[in-house]
Order: C-alpha cells, then structure tokens, then sequence
C-alpha cells in the first residue's frame, strides 16, 4: 500500500528538482522547490500512513504541518527575495546572479 | 532486477525523455513526441503500482497520480510562469486528494488552503509584478535540460529501485487504520498541543520572524527607487 | 607515599594547567598595567621550574628511595581519570564497544628529565623577550604560557590521544608567536610551519586511529569491534605474533614518521625550520629549538619503537641513511650561511640527526644516548639562539660579515658564546659529548640495523660541526671590530655587554653543560633500566627484541634456513675459541 | 720505593693532581666574574700547576723501578698498588694472560663512572669510567707535562707583560687557559681507557685553539687558532673510529663487567684482534690505523702538519708548552701507549714508519728555507716527532719516548729563548731584520746555544742520547730508513745552526721596532731558562748507565739506563735492538758535520740568501711549503664549502621546491575546481543531486540488502 504513494511522492520531488535546475526564472524556480515540498509531503504522510514496522501514527502529518509553515515562510522571504533581486537588476533570469563566482577564476 | 522493477525503470527512461523533449528551448522541439512519451511514462508507472492498491482505491489514485504528475510537468516545462504557477494548483489539488485518501483529511484541508489560497496567490502576485512584459528570452529556453533530466531522473530511477525492495514490499498488504491515527481535526489537534506543543511555539516564532524579515526585505529604501532600473 | 604521591599529582596537574591559567590572566590584564604581564609570566615560569624541579627529584629513586613493588613502574604524579568515556555495555556490565579517551598523565624517566627541560626554558625564553617585545605585550606572553601549557601537556601525556591533541596545541601558540612577533617574512614562515607540521601530524592521526582501532579487534580476539582505547601502555603491549602484521607495522611507522619526522626535522622534511627559526622571534626559536623540535624524537622514542617495533626494526637501516644524510647535508648547509641564525637553525638539523641516528641503531646506550641528546642540543643550541637574540637588539643584524671582532666589545658574550659553541661541538667534559659519543658510537656498533659505515659517516658530522661553528664564532668575536653604522643600539636599556639579566639567562644553561658533561647518569641511570626494563614487556628494547625475535622467526619458518640470523647474545664461554666465533658472528653474513 | 708506606690519603693526594690547575683556572674565572683580586691570577695558577708538578715529581719517585732486581715488572707494579687504594671494580675470575702482562689491572684507577653502555651480553653493567691508568710510561709522561708546565707558566709571568711590566691585555687570561690546559694535558696522560683520552685530547685541543687565538684581534691568529683546531678534528675523526672500531671487535670478547675501552682490558685482549677483520681489512691494521690518525693531527705529522707553523701566531710561551714540549707529543704517546695493538700489524706499523720518515724529510727541508724563527723551530718539532714516529714504527716506543722526554726539555728551552729574542726585537720574529744579537743578550745567547746544541745531536747532551737510540734502533730494524734518520739529524744541525748563526752572529742590528735597548730579561724569565737548560744537558742520562768496565769513550755508556726501568714497567712492548756502539760515532760525526757545514755558510749571518742561491726552485718549493696549505685549501676546504653552497641552493629549490611542490598539487586541483564554480545557483543544486545519487548508489553497493 505504500509504494504507490512513496512512488508518486518521489517523482513529484524529482520534477522538481529538474525544473528548479532547468529553469532559468527565480519565480519558476521558487515554484518548483514548493513541488518538491509537495512530494514530500505526500510521502511523510504515506510512511505514518504506512509504517514499515508498527502501527500507523499521526506524526508525518504532524510533520508534514510543519512543512507548510515552513513553506509559507520561505515563499513569503524568497518572493521578497525576488522582488529585491528584481529591482536591482532587472530581469529574473538566475544566470544574472553570479557573485558566488570565485573573483579570481 | 524484479520484473516491476524493470518496468518502472522503463518508466523512469520515458519521462526522462519526454521531460526533456518537453522543455522550453529544446533543441528538438517534438512537442508531440514529448507528449505521446510521458503519456506513456505515466500510464506505465501508475498503472504498474495502481494494482497493489485495494480495488475501491485503485481508480481514485489513478486519477489523483495522473493529475498531479502531468501537473508537475506542465509546471516545469511551462515556457509562461503564470501557467506554471496555475497548473501547480492542479498539483496541489491532486495531493489533497491523496492525502484524503490516506485519511490526512484536515491536512488536506490546511494544504488546500495554505497552498491554494495564500502561497499561490502571492506567486501570481509577484509575477504580475515582475514580468508585465509577457515572454522573456530566459523563460523560453532551459538551462542543461539534458543534464537536469538525466541526473534528476537517475535519481528517480534509483529511489524507485530502492522501494522496489522486498523490505518496502513486506508493507504492501493493508494495514488497519486505528481511530486515534486518524487524521481529524480532534487527533490532530491533540498530538500538536500535547507532543508537539513546543514545535508549535518554535513555529510562531518562525513566522513572525520570516514575516519581519520579508518586511525588512521588500521594503523599498528612499533613493533606491532608480537604482534597480539602471542595469 | 601518600602525601607525596598527592603533591605530586597536585604540581604535575598544576603545570600543565597553570601556564593556561595565567595565559587567560595575562591576555584579561588592563593596558594600563601591560607590563605586569612580564612579571607575571617570569613568576609563573619560575614555579613550573621549581614544580619541575620536585617532579624530576621524585623520580629519583637514589632521593627518595624506591617505591617499587610491582612489575609496573611507578609515574611520578600519575593521575588519571576517563574523559571522554563514550562506552557501551551489554546486560553483564560487560564493556563491548564504545571510545574511550583517558586524560592519563605522569612521568617516568624518559619524560622527566625533558620536562625539566622545558620547565627550565620557559622563563629564561620570557626572561630575554623583555627588551625586544614592545608591541601586543599581553598577548605575547598569553601565547608563551599557551604554549608552554602544551609542552608540559605533551610530555605527560600516557594517553596517545591526550599526547596528539598536546601535540597539536603547541601548533597554534607558535603560530601566533611567529606570525605576529616575527621578522619581516614572518607570515610566510608561520604560516609554512603550520601547514608542513600540520599535514604531517594528520596522517599521524591516521595511524593513531588505525592502531587503536585494530588494538581493539585484537583485544577483542575477533568477536568484532570492542572498546577503542588510546592506552599507551595496552597499545605499546599489543602482541607481534598473530597481532598486527609486518605490513601494517610498516606502514603504521610511516605514518608515524610523517608526523614526527617533520617535527623532528628529518632530512629531507626539515626545509620548514630555517625559515621559521629565522623569523620567529628569540623566545620562540628557544622554544622550538629547545623543547617543540624535540616532541619528535620523543615521539619515535615513545611511540613509534614500542607500539610498531616490526616497523622500526623494518626501517631502521632507511632511518640512519636519513639521518646521516641530515647530519653532513644540515652541517654543510650551515657552513655557507650568511644569517647567524639560519646557521644555527641548520646546525639543529644537523644536530637532530645524531639523535635520531642514535635512537635507529636500537642499541640501549644509543636510545639512551638519544635521549641525552635531546636534553643536550636544548641546553646548546637554546643558548646559542639566546646569544644570537642579544646580538641581533644590539646591532639589529644577524649577517655575519656586518658584525665581527666582538669578542672586545663584549668579552662576556665571547666568553657564552664559545662556551655554547664547544658544548655543541661536542667538547668532551661538557654535555654536548657524552651524546654525541654515544651516540655514534651504538651506530658504529649496531651491526643489527646500522654498523661501521653510518658510524662513520655519522662521525664526519663531528668534524664538519666543528668547521661550520668555529666558522661563526670566528667571523662574529674575532678580527678587527666591525660593526653596523649607529650600533650598538642599546635604546631598550641594554648595555655594550650582557646586562646582568642577560647573564643570569645563559648561567644556568652554562652550568648545567657541565654538569651533564661530567655526570650524564644523572639521567640515564634512571633511563637505562626504563627503556631496557627485563620486567616490564612493553619497556623499547623488549619490543625491539621481540620484533627482531618474531623476525627471526619468520625468517627461519619461511626462507632457507642458511639465512636465519645468528644468535645475538651467545654468552661465550671460552675465551680462546671466542674469538673466532665472534668474528665469523660479526662479519661472517656481510 | 720511597713512597713504599705512602697511605691511602697521599694517595687520593696524587689522584687530586690534575684538578689544582684546574682549580687554579676557575679562580682567575671567579676573579674575571667578581672583578676582585684581579692581581691573584697568576699566583692561583702557578699555585696549582706547581702543586701538580710537585704531585707529578712524587708519583714519578715512586714508580722508580726497583734495578737491584733484574725483574723489576713485578716489584715496581706492587709500588703502583701501595700509592693507590686499587681500582673500584677489580674484575674477578679473570687473571691476564701470561703473554700479555703489560697491561695489569691493578694499575686501574677508578674514580667513578661516568658514562653507561648499557648491560653487557653478560647482564653486566659496562661503564665508561673516569679512571687513571698510572705506570712507568705515565711517570715519563706526567714529569715532562708537570715540570715544563710549571717553568713554562712563572716564566709566562714575566712575558706577558709590557716593557713597563704592566700585564698585557687578557694577562688574566690567559693564565686561565694555561691552568685548564695543564688539567686537560695531565687528564690525558693519566687517563685509564679510551674515552677519557679522547677527552683530555680534545681538551688540549680547545686549549691549543684558545691560545693560539690568543691574540683574536690578529685575523691570522684567529685564522690559525681556527685551522689548527678542525686539522686536529679530521685526526680526531679517525681516532674516535678507531675507538668505536676497537669497541666492535672487542666487546664480544671480554668478560662481564669489562669495558673493552680501558687500557687493562683492552690490551689484555688485544691478540685475540688478529683472528678479526671488517670488510676485509685485519682488524689491528684497522684500529690501529684510525688510532694513528688522530696521533697524526695531534702531533702535526705528514699529512695533518699544516697547523702547527700557523700555530707560532701564539704567544711564545705557549708554543714552547703546548706546540713543543707536551700536546704535539700526544700523538706519540698515544701511539707508545696503544703499542700492545699496534704491535699486532706489520702494515700499521710499516705505514707509521713510511708516515715519520716522509715527515722528517718533509719538516727538515722546509726548515731549512724558513725566516721566521719560531716556525723554523716548528718545523724541527713537526721533524723530530716524526723520528719518534719511525722509531714507533720500528717497534721501539721506548726510543720514542725516550726522545719526547728530552726533547721537550730542548724545545721549550729554544721557544722560550725565541721568545726572549722576540721580546727584545718588539715582536720581530723575521731573522732576516736583525742580527749579531750575541752582546746585546748574552743569557739567551748562551741558553739558545745549549738548546741548538741538543737539538742538533751534539754529543754528551740530551738529544744525543735519545736520538742516538732512535737511530740505533731503526737501523737494526731497517737500514734504509736509518740512513734517512741519519741524513734527517744532518739536516738538523744544519738548519737549527742556520737561525742560531743568522740571529746571534754578525753584525749587530735590529728592527725599528725594538727601540734603542733591547734588553736581556727579568730574573722570573731567566730561571725557568736555565733549569730547562740543565735539562737539555742532563736530562738523557735517565736513559744511560755507565759500564766501567769498558775503556772506549762513548761505548762506556750503555743506552739503558733507570728510564728503561719504568718503560718496562708499563703497557710499552719493546721488540728493537740496537746496531751497536759504531752508530753513536756516526751520528755524533753527523751531527759535528752538519753544525760545520752551518758554520761554513751561515756563520758570518750573510744577508743574502746562500742556499737559495745554490738550489734555485728547489729552495723555493721549500720556502713555500711544498704548496700543502694551497693543496688542502683546494682539495679539500673549497670543494666541501662549493659542496655546501649546492646543498644550500638544493634546499631551496628541490627539497623545499618538492614540498612546494607538493602543497601545490592540492592547490592545483583547487584551482582546477574552481572553474566549476561558475556562480549559478543551479549548477551547485546540480551537484548536489549528482552527489545524492552517487551516495545512495554507494549505499546500495556496499549494503545491496536494502
């Protein structure tokens, strides 16, 4: 009973994953870390759902609570991340932000 | 290599192209090649696990698993953030469904809500913000597609090998939900204010700190009014 | 005993965490009484002398009578508790995993006498920074006590990882010392010294954990993975019959050796020590000189020869090539220098090559030997860059055709200065020949590992020795007076010649160059039995022994019987027919 | 049998000896440190060398063979016991061996132990000792080192001053080094093994460099305190080898508790040497070979002579002591001592010889083409050391001895009198600036004429007789280098007479330097000359016993005499025989001959050069000594310095460029990543799945279960 849930739950975070490091627009990016929150989400509460050893819990949906704050509050500073990148700059292509760049290479 | 496993593999194999093929800028832009592969990919991979499912589940899931992923893909490969933006409430409303399905009905409900109604309404926000110019250069090409699908999917591929293993598959068989895993608003509620009270405090204070911060973040400073415009 | 032995726990304790105490004391001074932070690092300096001093006289069994009843050699100020003491037990209480790391600490008379050493040291090294430390005073003699913490730390050490961590410490005061109060290429060097020493003693690390791991295996006897000990004394007793293999003991010394053979330093590991002597300032060169250089050798002597004595066994005949290649490479490297202290620097690694070279000819007088060594090039050399110090803050140059003739500017400094140089030349009658002599002399004699010929390429090192430092001395005190325009500079209140303070610095040094010069066996008669102890299994010669022993045994289970080694002690009964033997014995294989 | 009752404190009196000058030397260093009694100096270390020499005289009586006995090993080893309480540790069950009985236990020492070798395969302790070894040949020894020392130091007191008999600078010093060089001198001639010889050896060493050095201000004093020093260490070199080398073969052999480094032990055991060998050389030729090499540093001879002419940059008192009378002769002691192992090689002795005859004809040539007139007497010594050298090789050490004894008492009388000459001359040494200084210093005149006499073989004086023995000898044992000794002792007389003709006859005249009066010197100066003179007389008749039952002049003079006595009361091991009483003549007419030859061509003290005249180059050569200090300098001291610039150059560029080198590889493979850090954010996201994946992968590889 459990696979199918875990199985779906990992390919939402792997599309995820793929369009956070294809895309090129912040906002998509952001978009697609919460598809990832969105898969593992769904696989915490499979595994309290189903459980490997023992009984059923509430606790990945406990978790999974804790997840949305989680993702409320970086949706609410990464948007106003964005918005400032946006404004410094101009456009909300990633590949404008290279400071991470060592200066000497 | 079980049989399934070899399936799910091939699953795997499929989306990847397909993702692939599907992303903006591709060079081989096979829109419809993209689009006959992922149905594939997903018709093999749902309809292979559907089966372990109880009979009566096996429709909704099928259902739910389907409208999540082509979901999850079309925000991905959408070339308009607004789009993105709007099929991923399709994805939301997908995994509510399989939340309820699970019995997380007041998660399903608190995600419904948050997502629907407060993240994905910022998003909109913003984007209507930040891009009135309609298509930018940066939307409609993808960065390395090929090598973010192929990592990316590799990984899939390997997890799914993983749960295909007999330790995950011992859990295949259903497992009784006793009422007090149920996820109603009364257990919930409970186990938050008994187990978890302190989580829920360190909580607050994260939000309120993560709303300070946006303040401090966004707020536009006197002088820099022109500055972000200049590059 | 019982009050003693507290009093001695009480001063051993005291002197590694006094020096950490006043560290943080002095650092927290206020500005405006900066200059209490001298007298009060001299003063703790003179207690952890005169703490020294108590410990080395408690091991002196022939001062305060034996103690010894048991098969286990007493430590003076043994103290010991678990410290970090992650271990797990199954139902019986039975200890079955876990790590364990003792703060185990007490001397015996390897330690002892080095201890005292340092304790002598470390005020004279404050004592002469007074008049050439102006800048950061606090934090200089903050970084000397830190440091002096973790030379005391290191020679107490009886758990290896207590010892590595010491050992490690002693890093990052000198770092700072060099780094800070440095000469002009000071960063480069300290931070050379840092890396070089550092990269070595992290694959000493390695090894360390391999050992104490694969000592738990064994311990165990294969039910898997038991306690992770750092016990020096369990790791030094490991069995070499069915315990660790050649190989591993092999490779075990080098990774040792990394450590310790850059700190020591080893030819050709040394390229570190010229270069940060020449920049440290006075008290750190006396330091590095006299006590940082010798961890190394203390190192072998303490770890690597007991606890892989295969390896040792393996390596010896590669350790003396080394170490006479040190000793005619440093002397004539020495010999060309213009810098008066690089030239001292590269005596150091000339000089340390006889020590090690003593140490590999795994002879008891040249372990013994060795040790005097170590004790003897401190008292030497941390003199003679004393000396260099006092002339470098009058004439602000240590270049040897600048300076010249001094010896009637400054007939006391004459008088030091060719005391230090004969004692490290190896004048017979002060210290410096006692091991020297010994130690060359167990080379030439340890036909097991090294024989005539490192004896005698050691022993050129006793000529070119004398050609590299009469050198100096000629061009720094004899013919005409030469001296730097505007010198002698003696703005910092110093005087032509050596103030009094000055003098009672190199005094004490002076006095005990002949003291151990016309009676070594105040150390090695506690020494000798330590290190050759018949009772004692894990005593370095008995592990030696074994290790050729289960050699042997190896050699003869597996080669042709013609090339198993001949008996080593065969007491000759007859006189007219030994001779014979014997010199088929010595020379009959080569 | 004077001191037959001598209790045990006399006893510890006599042990004491070497310490007085020692004493003596600490004083003037505690009245150098105090700045008081500053005066005292020279009294504390007159004091305590002539309490040593007084102790020196006593040990010497009472080592006085028995000669009513024929047999007087036994009796005159029984007087040795009665001085001493005995040696500490008498090792039991172990009696020497009838063939070699010279090296007696009993006549150990032991004061206490000073160095551990560990336990001995027998579980022994061995100790290095300090501990004396006192027989007939230390009696020779410590009379010559104890009496010349004490003439050589009240002399030094009148010397070392200015003309206003104010002391020079460093007076006090120098006083101090003289008294530990007496310490140092006595410790090496009545040291019991191996170890504490090479102690005393290098200690005379030091002292040699200090003096020498004396005057540091003169470049070339420091240049040559400087060289002597490091020529002496290369021999020093080959001593300590040999020490080790010695320990080697014997260690396996003694019995338990013996340390194969003292005397007794050592040449108790010394034949069982003849059975061993190391990488194919026989083990005596081995020993024996490294021993000489030190012997040949410490007594200047052929190869490692050079030091010993730059030497003369000391002041003159010390070249009589140390460079004349008592270090150099170290190496000839060294050698007399160690006979019991060198008599064990034919080859070693042979090269001993080979070596003294070299430098015989070596010095005496460059002797003769010399100005200076303490390095001509430099070269004499390094001449007659090598005659001791080739009677050693002859295997008669007792000639050896027998000529260091009365040779020192010659030379210290001839480098004191040099020394007046220079005192008067204002430190004008040069015989070419001055000459017919007959009148103007009638004492040293006379003094410098009975040593030139005994020097040069004069019948009925010192040198007569010890070189008469030598030669006696070495003719018997090879006639070959008995001519060459024969022609060498011509020489001798000709060159000694060269300077004394060139100082003292002629005209008179001197250097600017030496003012207007040179004048004779005090009476504190003149005393220790004449007593040293009456040595060079008397002193050969130690080795002399008159025969009246012959009637032919010369032959009523036997060459044995009470010095033979206390040779064979020691660890000397006498093979020689004497050609007869024909050589005395000879070498009496050969000595006559080369004086006259001297006369014939130097006795009007021509200005002009007649012998560099008649030989051309070859005088040349001479004049430059054989171009050796250039040879060395050449081959040896700039190769090994080039050799040390290249190490220098090496170890900044390979050894530390390979560690360089090496902390460059990390730094490389950095800057080799570096370049995928390319700043986009997605590209380290990409990483880190790739990371993910790898590591799950590994997981399942190691863990395929799961």
């Amino acid at each position: 009973m459990l696979l199918p849930y875990v199985l779906v739950g990992a390919a939402l975070f792997v599309l995820g994953l793929v369009g956070f490091v294809t895309r090129r627009n912040l906002i998509v990016m952001f978009l697609c870390t919460e598809l990832m929150f969105q898969g593992i989400i769904v696989n915490l509460v499979a595994f309290g759902r189903y459980p490997l050893r023992g009984e059923p819990t509430l606790d990945g949906q406990i978790f999974s609570m804790f997840l949305l704050v989680v993702a409320a509050s970086e949706a609410a500073l990464g948007l106003a991340l964005v918005v400032l990148l946006y404004r410094n700059k101009g456009t909300l292509d990633a590949n404008a932000w290279t400071t991470l760049k060592d200066a000497t290479a | 290599m079980s049989g399934s496993a070899l399936i799910l593999s091939a699953a795997v194999l499929l989306g990847a192209v397909g993702v692939y093929l599907a992303m903006p800028g591709s060079r081989l832009s096979l829109g419809r090649a993209a689009l006959v592969l992922l149905l594939g990919a997903g018709a093999i991979m749902v309809g292979s696990v559907t089966r372990m499912l109880e009979a009566n589940q096996q429709v909704w899931f099928a259902l739910f698993a389907a409208l999540g992923l082509w979901g999850a893909v079309r925000v991905v490969t959408h070339r308009r953030p607004v789009y993105s933006a709007l099929y991923f409430i399709l994805v939301v409303v997908a995994v509510t469904g399989m939340l309820v399905m699970m019995h997380a009905e007041f998660l399903a409900a608190a995600v419904l809500t948050i997502y629907a109604g407060a993240i994905l309404v910022t998003y909109v926000f913003v984007i209507m913000l930040a891009q009135q110019g309609g298509d930018s250069a940066y939307d409609a090409h993808a960065r390395e597609p090929l090598w973010g699908c192929l990592t990316g999917f590799l990984l899939l591929a390997v997890i799914a090998n993983s749960l295909m293993e007999p330790a995950t598959g011992s859990a295949a068989g259903a497992i009784e939900l006793p009422a007090s895993a149920a996820g109603t608003v009364q257990n919930v509620g409970i186990s938050l204010l008994t187990t978890y009270v302190v989580g829920i405090e360190l909580t607050g204070v994260l939000l309120l700190a993560a709303m300070v911060g946006a303040i401090a973040i966004a707020r536009r400073r006197a002088g820099e009014d022109t500055a972000g415009e200049v590059d | 005993m019982g009050t003693m032995h507290l009093a001695a726990q009480f001063s051993l304790n005291a002197l590694i965490f006094l020096p950490i105490l006043a560290a943080v004391v002095i650092w927290a001074l206020p500005k405006h009484v900066e200059r209490m932070a001298q007298q009060v690092a001299l003063w703790v300096g003179m207690v952890t002398l005169a703490l020294g001093a108590f410990l080395w006289v408690l091991g002196q069994p022939q001062l305060v009578g034996s103690a010894e009843t048991t098969d286990t050699p007493t430590l003076v100020g043994e103290t010991e508790f678990a410290w970090i003491n992650a271990v797990i037990h199954d139902q019986q209480e039975n200890e079955v995993g876990g790590v364990r790391v003792r703060y185990h600490v007490g001397l015996d008379p390897i330690s002892s006498p080095l201890m005292l050493l340092t304790a002598l040291l470390v005020p004279l090294s404050v004592a002469c920074s007074f008049a050439s430390i102006k800048t950061r005073v606090r934090e200089y003699y903050a970084w000397m006590m830190a440091l002096t913490a973790g030379m005391f730390g290191v020679f107490a050490a009886r758990d290896l990882l207590l010892f590595y961590i010491f050992f490690e410490f002693t890093l990052v005061p000198l770092y700072f010392l060099i780094g800070i109060w440095g000469g002009s290429d000071r960063r480069y060097a300290a931070n050379k010294f840092f890396i070089y020493t550092f990269v070595g003693s992290v694959i000493t690390f390695a090894g360390i954990l391999y050992l104490a791991i694969r000592a738990s295996f064994l311990e165990s006897a294969g039910t898997g993975l038991g306690v992770i000990d750092f016990d020096l004394i369990k790791l030094s007793s490991l069995p070499l019959e069915n315990g660790l293999t050649a190989t591993e003991q092999s490779l075990l010394f080098l990774a040792f050796f990394a450590g310790f053979a850059i700190k020591v330093p080893f030819f050709p590991l040394h390229t570190w020590l010229p270069l940060a002597h020449t920049e440290a300032p006075t008290a750190g060169s006396v330091l590095l000189a006299g006590v940082l250089l010798k961890l190394g050798t203390y190192g072998f002597l303490r770890f690597s020869l007991p606890m892989v004595p295969l390896g040792a066994v393996q390596w010896a005949s590669v350790m003396g090539a080394l170490a006479v290649a040190g000793i005619i490479y440093g002397a004539l490297c020495s010999w060309v220098q213009r810098d008066v202290k690089k030239l001292v620097a590269y005596s150091s690694v000339s000089h340390l090559g006889f020590c090690m070279l003593g140490m590999f000819s795994l002879l008891p007088f040249g372990l013994s030997g060795s040790v005097l060594y170590m004790i003897n090039h401190g008292l030497s050399t941390a003199a003679l860059f004393l000396i260099v110090g006092m002339i470098y803050e009058r004439y602000h140059t240590r270049d040897v055709n600048q300076i010249g003739g001094l010896a009637r500017q400054m007939p006391v400094m004459a008088f030091f200065l060719v005391f230090f140089v004969l004692s490290s030349v190896g004048l017979p009658g002060l210290n410096g020949f006692v091991s020297e002599f010994t130690v060359l002399f167990a080379a030439f004699n340890s036909t097991d590992h090294l024989g005539p010929s490192f004896g005698t390429l050691g022993a050129t090192g006793i000529l070119l020795g004398a050609i590299y430092l009469l050198y100096m001395t000629g061009k720094v005190l004899f013919g005409p007076l030469k001296e730097p325009a505007n010198t002698p500079d003696l703005s910092a209140g110093l005087t032509r010649d050596l103030t009094v303070r000055e003098i009672t610095i190199l005094t004490p040094l002076a006095v005990l160059c002949i003291v151990l010069g016309v009676a070594p066996r105040l150390v090695t008669d506690t020494l000798d039995p330590v290190l050759a102890d018949e009772r004692v299994p894990y005593s370095v010669l008995n592990r030696i022994r074994q290790a050729r022993d289960s050699q042997i045994h190896l050699v003869t289970q597996t080669a042709s019987p013609t090339s198993a080694t001949r008996p080593k002690s065969e007491p000759l009964a007859d006189h007219v027919a030994g001779p014979v033997a014997v010199g088929e014995v010595i020379f009959g294989e080569s | 049998m004077m001191l037959a009752d001598a209790d045990n404190q006399l006893s510890a009196l006599l042990l004491s000896m070497p310490l007085w000058p020692l004493l003596g030397s600490v004083l003037v260093g505690v009245f150098l440190a105090t700045g008081k009694l500053k005066a005292l100096s020279d009294k504390a270390v007159v004091g305590g060398v002539g309490v040593s020499a007084l102790l020196g005289v006593i040990t010497f009586f009472s080592l006085m063979p028995d000669t009513s006995h024929d047999d007087g090993h036994a009796d005159a080893s029984s007087a040795i016991r009665l001085v001493a309480d005995g040696p500490v540790e008498e090792p039991s069950g172990h009696s020497p061996k009838a063939s070699n009985g010279h090296a007696d236990a009993s006549r150990t020492h032991t004061l206490f132990h000073w160095i551990s070798l560990g336990l001995d395969d027998q579980g022994a302790t061995r100790w290095i000792d300090v501990n004396y070894y006192i027989d007939g040949l230390t009696g020779i020894m410590l009379v010559v080192v104890t009496v010349i020392s004490l003439l050589v130091v009240i002399y030094s007191t009148g010397y070392m001053r200015d003309h206003h008999g104010h002391p020079e600078v460093g007076y006090e010093r120098f006083f101090a080094f003289l008294g530990l060089f007496v310490f140092s001198m006595l410790m090496l001639v009545l040291a019991g093994n191996f170890v504490l010889l090479y102690l005393g050896w290098e200690a005379v060493g030091l002292c040699s460099y200090l003096l020498i050095g004396f005057y540091y201000q003169k470049p070339e004093a420091a240049a040559a305190a400087k060289k002597a020093f490091l020529v002496n260490r290369i021999g020093d070199l080959g001593f300590a080898l040999g020490i080790f080398a010695l320990y080697l073969f014997l260690s396996p052999v003694v019995g338990p508790g013996e340390n194969p480094l003292d005397y007794a032990v050592a040449f108790k055991y010394a034949d069982t040497l003849n059975t061993m060998e190391l990488g194919g050389v026989a083990a005596p030729t081995l020993v024996s070979l490294l021993l000489l090499c030190g012997a040949l540093g410490k007594s200047a001879q052929f190869p490692l002579y050079v030091w010993l002419p730059d030497a003369m940059e000391g002041p003159s008192p010390v070249s009589a002591l140390i460079h004349a009378a008592t270090m150099v002769t170290a190496g000839v002691y060294m050698v007399a001592r160690c006979a019991p192992i060198f008599i064990q090689s034919e080859v070693a002795l042979f090269v001993v010889m080979v070596i003294g005859l070299i430098g015989a004809v070596l010095a005496a040539t460059m002797a003769m083409a010399q100005y200076d007139m303490k390095r001509i007497l430099a070269y004499s010594t390094m001449s007659q050391l090598a005659f001791m050298f080739v009677a050693l090789g002859a295997k008669a050490p007792q000639a050896a001895i027998f000529h260091l004894y009365t040779h020192a008492f010659f030379k210290a009388l001839l480098f004191l009198s040099a020394g007046s000459v220079m005192h008067a001359m204002g430190n004008v040494i040069d015989v070419r600036l001055f000459s017919g200084l007959r009148r103007v210093l009638p004492h040293t005149y006379r003094l410098m004429l009975i040593g030139c006499l005994a020097l040069a073989g004069f019948p009925l004086l010192a040198g007569f007789w010890s070189k008469d023995e030598i030669v006696s000898t070495v003719m018997h044992h090879s006639p070959v280098a008995g001519w060459i000794l024969l022609f060498t002792a011509f020489l001798t007389a000709y060159y000694t007479f060269r300077m004394f003709f060139l100082c003292f006859n002629g005209e008179q005249r001197f250097p600017k330097e030496a003012g207007d009066h040179p004048h004779e010197m005090p009476g504190v100066m003149l005393a220790p000359k004449y007593l040293l003179a009456i040595g060079a007389v008397l002193a050969g008749y130690i080795g002399v016993s008159f025969h009246v039952s012959s009637t032919a002049f010369l032959g009523a003079l036997e060459p044995h005499g009470m010095y033979h006595g206390y040779i064979e009361n020691s660890t000397i091991i006498n093979e020689s025989h004497h050609s007869g009483p024909w050589l005395m003549y000879l070498s009496a007419a050969v000595a006559l001959a080369g004086i006259g030859l001297a006369w014939a061509r130097y006795g009007a003290a021509p200005r002009t050069e007649p012998d560099q005249a008649l030989l051309g180059p070859i005088w040349n050569l001479w004049n430059a000594k054989y171009y050796v200090d250039e040879l060395f300098d050449r081959v040896l001291v700039r190769p090994l310095r080039g050799l040390g610039r290249l190490f220098v150059t090496t170890d900044n560029n390979v050894v530390d460029g390979l560690i360089t080198f090496c902390a460059a590889v990390p730094r490389g493979i950095g800057a080799a990543l570096q370049l995928t850090q390319r700043g986009v954010l997605q590209g380290y996201a990409l990483g880190a799945v790739v990371g993910v994946t790898l590591l799950l992968l590994f997981w399942k590889w190691i863990e395929p279960a799961l």
